[in-house]
């Protein structure tokens, strides 16, 4: 087999056919437990899919290590499980590799917040071109519950068994202040707004972040269903202006009897960093294009070296 | 060498700072102009301003592979180079330096000192670096070169500086040559010309360039002396090649960028030194996991850890064997040059499209950042590239989207069933085409965990010991021919020699030069320098060693590595050593004099003392 | 095993979360009290609930070193269970299994199947964990053990939760035992009772136990299975130990966090698994460098890269020589057991300390996780400590504080001069006191860039290659009499065997039973269990190898990582060899039955197929 | 040789005598470019170290890699030079076992910012006292010249020849998100103010960061002294109050005619690491302690495996 230079419109040439968020599943139904906050996030993410009409094949989803970064395996398009915190690395990559793919990537609060942290940060500043969903459940699942940088200061986990003395990062904030420029709260247990939420991601150009309260039902016992349920409160409904980068972190920083979810921060203006980069615009996938150098191309480097 | 052959060897030391890469240029170009040949090592330290910078510069009418024994001419930028070389310079070899600022030791008999009145000869110009120029002069003169190639060099160089400073630069040059035609005495020798016009490049452009020859449409990198070489050429021709490169956060974001990248069918790539490579470990084996053709180098330099950043050592071979936890498949080689390593590079990509894994390069700073002639027609940028077994046409007789009904799938788990592709297709080769995200019919997810066929996890539910042993014998089997893509080592040199000299890498140039050297001695050596690690074509050197009378391996470490290594895949002992790991390269005298104690059986063991101290 | 032995084996399968570890503790607990030795091995997947678990639980009255090969009572949760292991079952053995839901298959001749109505037993109690109580019950009686201890048991295991659950569980315990008493024959044996009480723990618990009873003060982890228990248990007992203990944002911070810890004097250690040893290998360099104590422990898994999680593997050995770049002093030892873990980790911090550098301690999954019965008496929590040549008096005799002049100071550069010690002095021993931050009269620096003595970086301002040598020359000194240390591996078993099985790490338990079992079938074999692997042994393990027969490596990876380090240290070839790379860790037949087919000459690699298939 | 538990006061029974800041000279002179920004950070450090009255056996200095990295060599006290980005978790592993010592950590933008971006997120968060000063030169020196996560957009560097297309991160703003209790910005060029800050952040409980501008005259030919000399203004002569925190990220994100240096947000009140970690009461550091366990604790511990 050999390299053919398909652009997407030709692939798409073909009108597709309109998909229902079942289309979605993956080839194995998930194994999360039973109440797993990540089932909401999942089917919502399907609903998007659907209601936006992308195909399978144009999307990748990509994850690191977590029950959230199991992801990818229950999620019908092309996936890549990579390794534990290095998604959103492996995502830039992809992202330019063939930028005119629709690039999710999907991962927990550890995951992201904890060894990913770095990437989080500087593929925030970068503006790149994707959406972002953190199933944030406060707790390292997959690993049997031990403290995450989300987790509340005095919770008790595996690791710490008297109560954690470390304060939480806010993503949302941090998010705002590195530069991303889609920031947005949602709960798994209100899946049409997180739909909503990631419908607007996908259409925002650059880094859009949703974090979503996803709780774990088996080893977070403080931030359960009911917590959340009790205490979040739409932005929507308060007439936020997301353009209000000290609004947002104000609202942000809210976590109490009140929480709020929904979009915190948009900045729509702003290149993304494909944007910003010459060697995209001459068309199509750089993963697509011809190999190797031309004869004047080779002819000039070689003429500077004499 | 013989002496009929044209040799010389001019060093240039100061301080950092003090401008010595001007007129290292300057004279590369004249040199290699003529058709001569070149080999330049720069010794210098991890500061930006002061300290001490030798470039040694040797020149040759035959192809010049180390940089060789011995001075011909020394320019002395600070009193320091002076205090410090001296010593070094023998009997007919002349010594430039800015009797001004600079006090001369006592030479050996025989050393011409050639002092010039800096500031006479510049009309007192306050300019520091003009002092370059003027020795360029005197350089030429006493090479009885014609000074005509000097001003139109000079002029290149610094035409976009404006005429004033071509002038300026001319013009002092002038003076150093009429300085020197009136005060000292000429070498007796003729700089031979009208040889075919080489170009000049260093290994890291080379790397750089035979990534792009092979296709590399993605390149990213974190700085790391000595590899940053790679990024800076990369990030100045990128956009006229259609190149992507980007500068990461870290060498972890480096590695698994490259393979995102990599995934989606770019050939990719990525350079870091022995602490870089030390993060990238993890994603080399998540890249053999996933089956993801991508290219790391690493371009080694003096350590453990941080080390001596500007020093060179062949020290990362084990970290590289060891790269990422389990076995698992990929190519280490390690090039013997910076031509060989420019040919590498599309080899490499071929091989590790075709076998889906990983693959290292290992440099050194001898090799990246030296300094090296290179015949313009043997740099060949338009090879053969083998993308191997990879699937970009969609199909659109098989939908990606699920019929809807859920049923059990063979994963001990229910589940929608798929386009039917296997990504990793348990086929008897054990390479499985792989689709490229974007294509219809064949949506996938690749996985760093264990994974079926399709790609479902193994460890998710149901771990099965024998799906797990299928999979790990279907990537090894993959690879299992992988030697027969590549060319076994070749012995060169005496075929009943009484020594026999084994060299990985770099060491190349300057053992095949103590070969000669000994064999004019009448010490029969040859000499087998091996450049593929991993696959090691383990029974061609076996029977060299077979054949051998006394096996000897040379190598730029402490421990042996590469002797380690070869014992491993084959239980084959060397009978002696000869290893350096003080931060300087081996000098081809180092070595006869190693053979020679070897042979006195006095050591099995030599490590020589290294004279030139920078 | 010897049929005069008692020798019995329990498994209980089911799906992650139908709370198979209650029943397995309760049942360790009735052995241990009794005096009987107990080796549990739990086979799962990475999933929090479903998928299939089971654990293997085997009991004897002489110490059991693996969870053998056979079972004689089979606990079925669920009926995959049933399933999948009825057919492991042979004459003899008892099926106990909940006949509300799950459908017995057809079993060999001999078995008894032991239906249990629980639904009748237990009133319909919704409680789906309640039928693991019931078995409980059953499996007591059939084993003929009085109720009482069982009583006993889940009083104090659920009396926390109140006096209501004790009584619903001793409830249904006995009724699981009445209906037993009335419907199932028991085993025809007598479960021996009155030995000395032991105690149960697993290797991470072993291992950090070992790490306090050394006086570890700072614990550093980041989670990641199977080296998890060590955190947790660290967490655990952190205040009341004085030991502080942190969970970091990623293994690279771990690593570091430690060293940085042990720096300032404490003993500190993390522990971690492939992956994350993988990011941790830069640091090892770096305290190898600086010369700082602290040691680092690799819980092995499966792999290749996230790979099989929750599965067992002997695959980092690679990855732990090659951590780091270039060659650097460190220990690296591969305990045989979890007491064995324990006993090495006090004795590894003693040597650390006093050679100043990392120690890597190699674990598996197998070891980490597993269960096994230990002598109270044994686990020696007052070890003898060492803490080798630091220096915690102050001195008020040398200031810290400049003269003020600055001068001349070696280096080539002008600085104050300090207070005269030299934290890497070039002592005959290569060992230079340590002085820890905060003692006055000492201030000095450390440093991962190369340093002279007084840890002057040599790779600022002036490198030098002598000082380099004589720096890579010390370290290298230090640790040349290592090996005097520590204990040589030891021969077991016939002198004059026909076969000599050479393992390493957690294979000895497994590999002691095969070579009895193959002596009572006639072939005489010895063992070579290696435990120590840096330094190794080498002129014992090449005495051994003279003398034996015919050498088989056993170990559980597919390259054979332990015969290809052992060839690179000594030249040494196996004969044959036993590998496994499944997920699943040896049984003792399997090893049994590669050593016939090894004799039998009709391979020379044997990899023995994996009955249980979890 | 064997190990004394002598408790810091034994240590400092001998008064100290007054030091000045020559005492503060490492046992080589700085080997920087002549007129780097970073000889005004170690001089600026010096003069506050006799200012405080600290001992140089008091306190550990460490740093990571860098031209700016290399600052330990040149500083006479106790010091680690360890891996580049890696700092902060070295030091927090320092300052857990010995919590008696004064914990300086000095490097650069690139070893902070860019690879050591994941702990200076949770180094700050955990609040671990020490005072962390960046000489943030918005460049890599000591690699001749790349671009840095500080350097604006459009910089021309030796890996971005064409000018830079990434957003800077804004260190103030994100410590501040990220939970830093102090959080300063200086200008080398100005050491009286930045040694008042030096001495002010290590009177802070808690973690504190002075991003220092530090010119490299050699690489950066952008933002050089005359480029600050112009442009910086003292928040301290605006009446700029530190509890607020939104002013803080207002003021910190100018950047413009005007950039403002001081001391932009400080939260007093809050625990430090070190304070909630109860194993640190008893008394005296902990790598000072007495080794091993004692019986009844082992006898405890054994008891429950019973
Ligand atoms: C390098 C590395 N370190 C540690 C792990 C172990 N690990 C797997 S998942 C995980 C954390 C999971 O937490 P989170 O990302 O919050 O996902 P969740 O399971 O809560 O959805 C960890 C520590 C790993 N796979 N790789
Ligand atoms: C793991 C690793 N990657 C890369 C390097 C090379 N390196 C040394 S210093 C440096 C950056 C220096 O920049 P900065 O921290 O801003 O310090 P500056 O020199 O500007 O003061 C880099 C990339 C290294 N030493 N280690
Ligand atoms: S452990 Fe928690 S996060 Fe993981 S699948 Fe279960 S509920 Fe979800
Ligand atoms: S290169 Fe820049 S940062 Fe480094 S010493 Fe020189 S001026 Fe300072
Ligand atoms: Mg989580
Ligand atoms: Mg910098």
């Amino acid at each position: 087999m050999s390299v053919e230079t398909l652009t997407r419109d030709e692939v798409q040439e073909k009108p597709a056919v309109p998909l229902k968020a079942k289309d979605y599943k993956g080839k194995v139904d998930p194994d999360w437990c039973p109440g797993c906050g990540d089932f909401g996030v999942l089917s919502s993410l399907q609903r998007a899919c659907a209601n936006l009409g992308l195909q399978p094949h144009e999307i990748l989803t990509i994850s690191g290590i977590g029950c959230s970064s199991n992801f990818p395996g229950f999620f019908n398009s092309y996936g890549m499980h990579t390794l534990h915190g290095r998604a959103l690395a492996v995502a830039t990559g992809a992202q330019m590799g063939n930028h005119e793919l629709t690039v999710f990537v999907t991962g927990g609060d550890g995951d992201g917040y904890g060894i990913g942290g770095n990437h989080f940060t500087h593929t925030a500043r970068r503006n790149v071109d994707l959406t972002y969903i953190v199933m944030d459940n406060q707790i390292y699942g997959l690993t049997t519950g031990q403290v995450s940088p989300t987790s509340s200061i005095d919770m008790r986990t595996k690791s710490t068994p008297f109560g954690s003395v470390e304060a939480p990062i806010n993503p949302i904030t941090a998010a705002i202040m590195n530069g991303a420029t889609f920031v947005a709260r949602a709960f798994s247990g209100d899946a049409r707004h997180l739909t909503g939420l990631i419908e607007q991601a996908v259409q925002h150009r650059g880094f859009a972040l949703i974090d979503v309260f996803s709780p774990c039902v088996t080893f977070n016992k403080d931030n359960d269903y009911p917590f959340f349920k009790q205490r979040v409160k739409k932005l929507e409904d308060e007439g936020h202006d997301p353009g209000d980068w000290k609004a947002a972190c104000e609202k942000a920083m809210i976590w109490g009897d009140e929480i709020y979810t929904g979009l915190f921060f948009q900045k729509k203006d702003a290149p993304t960093l494909g944007d910003q980069e010459p060697v995209l615009d001459e068309g199509g996938a750089i993963a697509r294009r011809e190999l190797g150098i031309t004869r004047d191309q080779s002819d000039r480097i070689i003429k500077r070296m004499m | 060498m013989s002496s009929d052959r044209f040799d010389l060897a001019i060093a240039i030391g100061g301080a950092a700072g003090q401008g010595i890469a001007t007129p290292g240029n300057v004279l590369a170009r004249i040199f290699i102009r003529r058709g001569l040949h070149l080999n330049a090592y720069n010794a210098y330290q991890s500061i930006i301003r002061g300290g001490h910078i030798f470039l040694t510069m040797r020149i040759g009418d035959q192809p010049v592979h180390n940089h060789g024994d011995k001075l011909d001419l020394l320019v002395c930028l600070n009193q320091d180079t002076m205090d410090r070389h001296l010593g070094l310079m023998g009997p007919g070899t002349r010594v430039i330096y800015n009797s001004d600022t600079i006090t001369p030791g006592s030479p050996e008999d025989g050393v011409h000192l050639c002092p010039l009145p800096i500031g006479e000869l510049t009309d007192n110009n306050r300019n520091k670096l003009v002092q370059n120029t003027v020795a360029l002069g005197t350089i030429l003169n006493l090479l009885d070169v014609d000074f005509q190639i000097l001003e139109d060099i000079l002029t290149m160089q610094f035409q976009r500086k404006g005429q004033d400073v071509v002038d300026e630069n001319v013009g002092v040059a002038r003076a150093g040559y009429d300085y020197a035609a009136a005060h000292f005495e000429p070498f007796s020798l003729t700089v031979p010309s009208g040889g075919k016009p080489l170009a000049v490049w260093n290994g890291n452009d080379a790397i750089a360039m035979g990534g792009a020859a092979a296709g590399v449409k993605f390149y990213c990198a974190y700085p790391m002396s000595p590899s940053t070489g790679v990024l800076h050429w990369m990030a100045k021709n990128a956009r006229e090649l259609g190149i992507m490169v980007r500068q990461v956060e870290d060498e972890i974001g480096v590695a698994n960028m490259a393979i995102g990248a990599a995934h989606t069918g770019c050939r990719s790539m990525c350079a870091t030194s022995g602490g870089g490579f030390a993060l990238m470990t993890e994603a080399v084996g998540s890249a053999a996991m996933m089956e993801i053709p991508v290219v790391f180098i690493d371009v080694q330099r003096a350590g453990p850890s941080t080390g001596v950043p500007t020093k060179t050592e062949q020290g990362d071979l084990w970290q590289i064997l060891g790269a990422s936890q389990v076995d698992f498949e990929r190519f280490i080689v390690a090039p013997t040059d910076a031509l060989d390593a420019f040919n590498t590079m599309p080899e490499l990509f071929n091989l590790v499209d075709h076998f889906q894994c990983p693959g290292i390069v290992i440099s050194d700073l001898l090799i990246s950042e030296g300094t090296f002639s290179v015949d313009p027609d043997a740099i060949d940028m338009q090879p053969h590239i083998d993308r191997g077994a990879v699937i970009t046409e969609s199909r659109t007789d098989v939908s990606d989207i699920p019929t809807g009904s859920q049923e059990a799938n063979g994963h001990g788990l229910i589940g929608a069933p798929s386009n039917g592709y296997l990504r990793y297709e348990n086929t008897e080769s054990g390479i499985s085409p792989r689709a490229l995200p974007g294509v219809q019919g064949y949506a996938h997810v690749v996985a760093t965990d264990e994974h079926d066929e399709d790609g479902v996890l193994v460890s998710d539910e149901f771990t099965n010991p024998h799906k797990r042993r299928k999979m790990v014998e279907k990537r090894a089997r993959k690879f299992k021919g992988a030697a027969g893509h590549i060319d076994p080592p070749e012995l060169s040199g005496a075929a009943d020699a009484e020594v026999t000299l084994i060299g990985w890498g770099s060491t190349r140039g300057v053992i095949s030069e103590a070969v000669e050297m000994l064999s004019e001695e009448g010490i029969a050596v040859n000499h087998l320098p091996v450049k593929w690690i991993v696959p090691l074509h383990a029974e061609a050197i076996a029977d060299v060693f077979a054949n051998a009378k006394r096996t000897v391996i040379v190598e730029n470490n402490y421990s042996g590595q590469f002797h380690r290594y070869l014992r491993s895949e084959t239980g084959l002992t060397a009978d002696g050593h000869i290893r350096k790991y003080d931060g300087e390269p081996f000098m081809p005298h180092q070595i006869v004099e190693g053979v020679r104690e070897l042979l006195a059986e006095t050591t099995d063991i030599y490590v020589p003392y290294q004279e030139v101290i920078v």
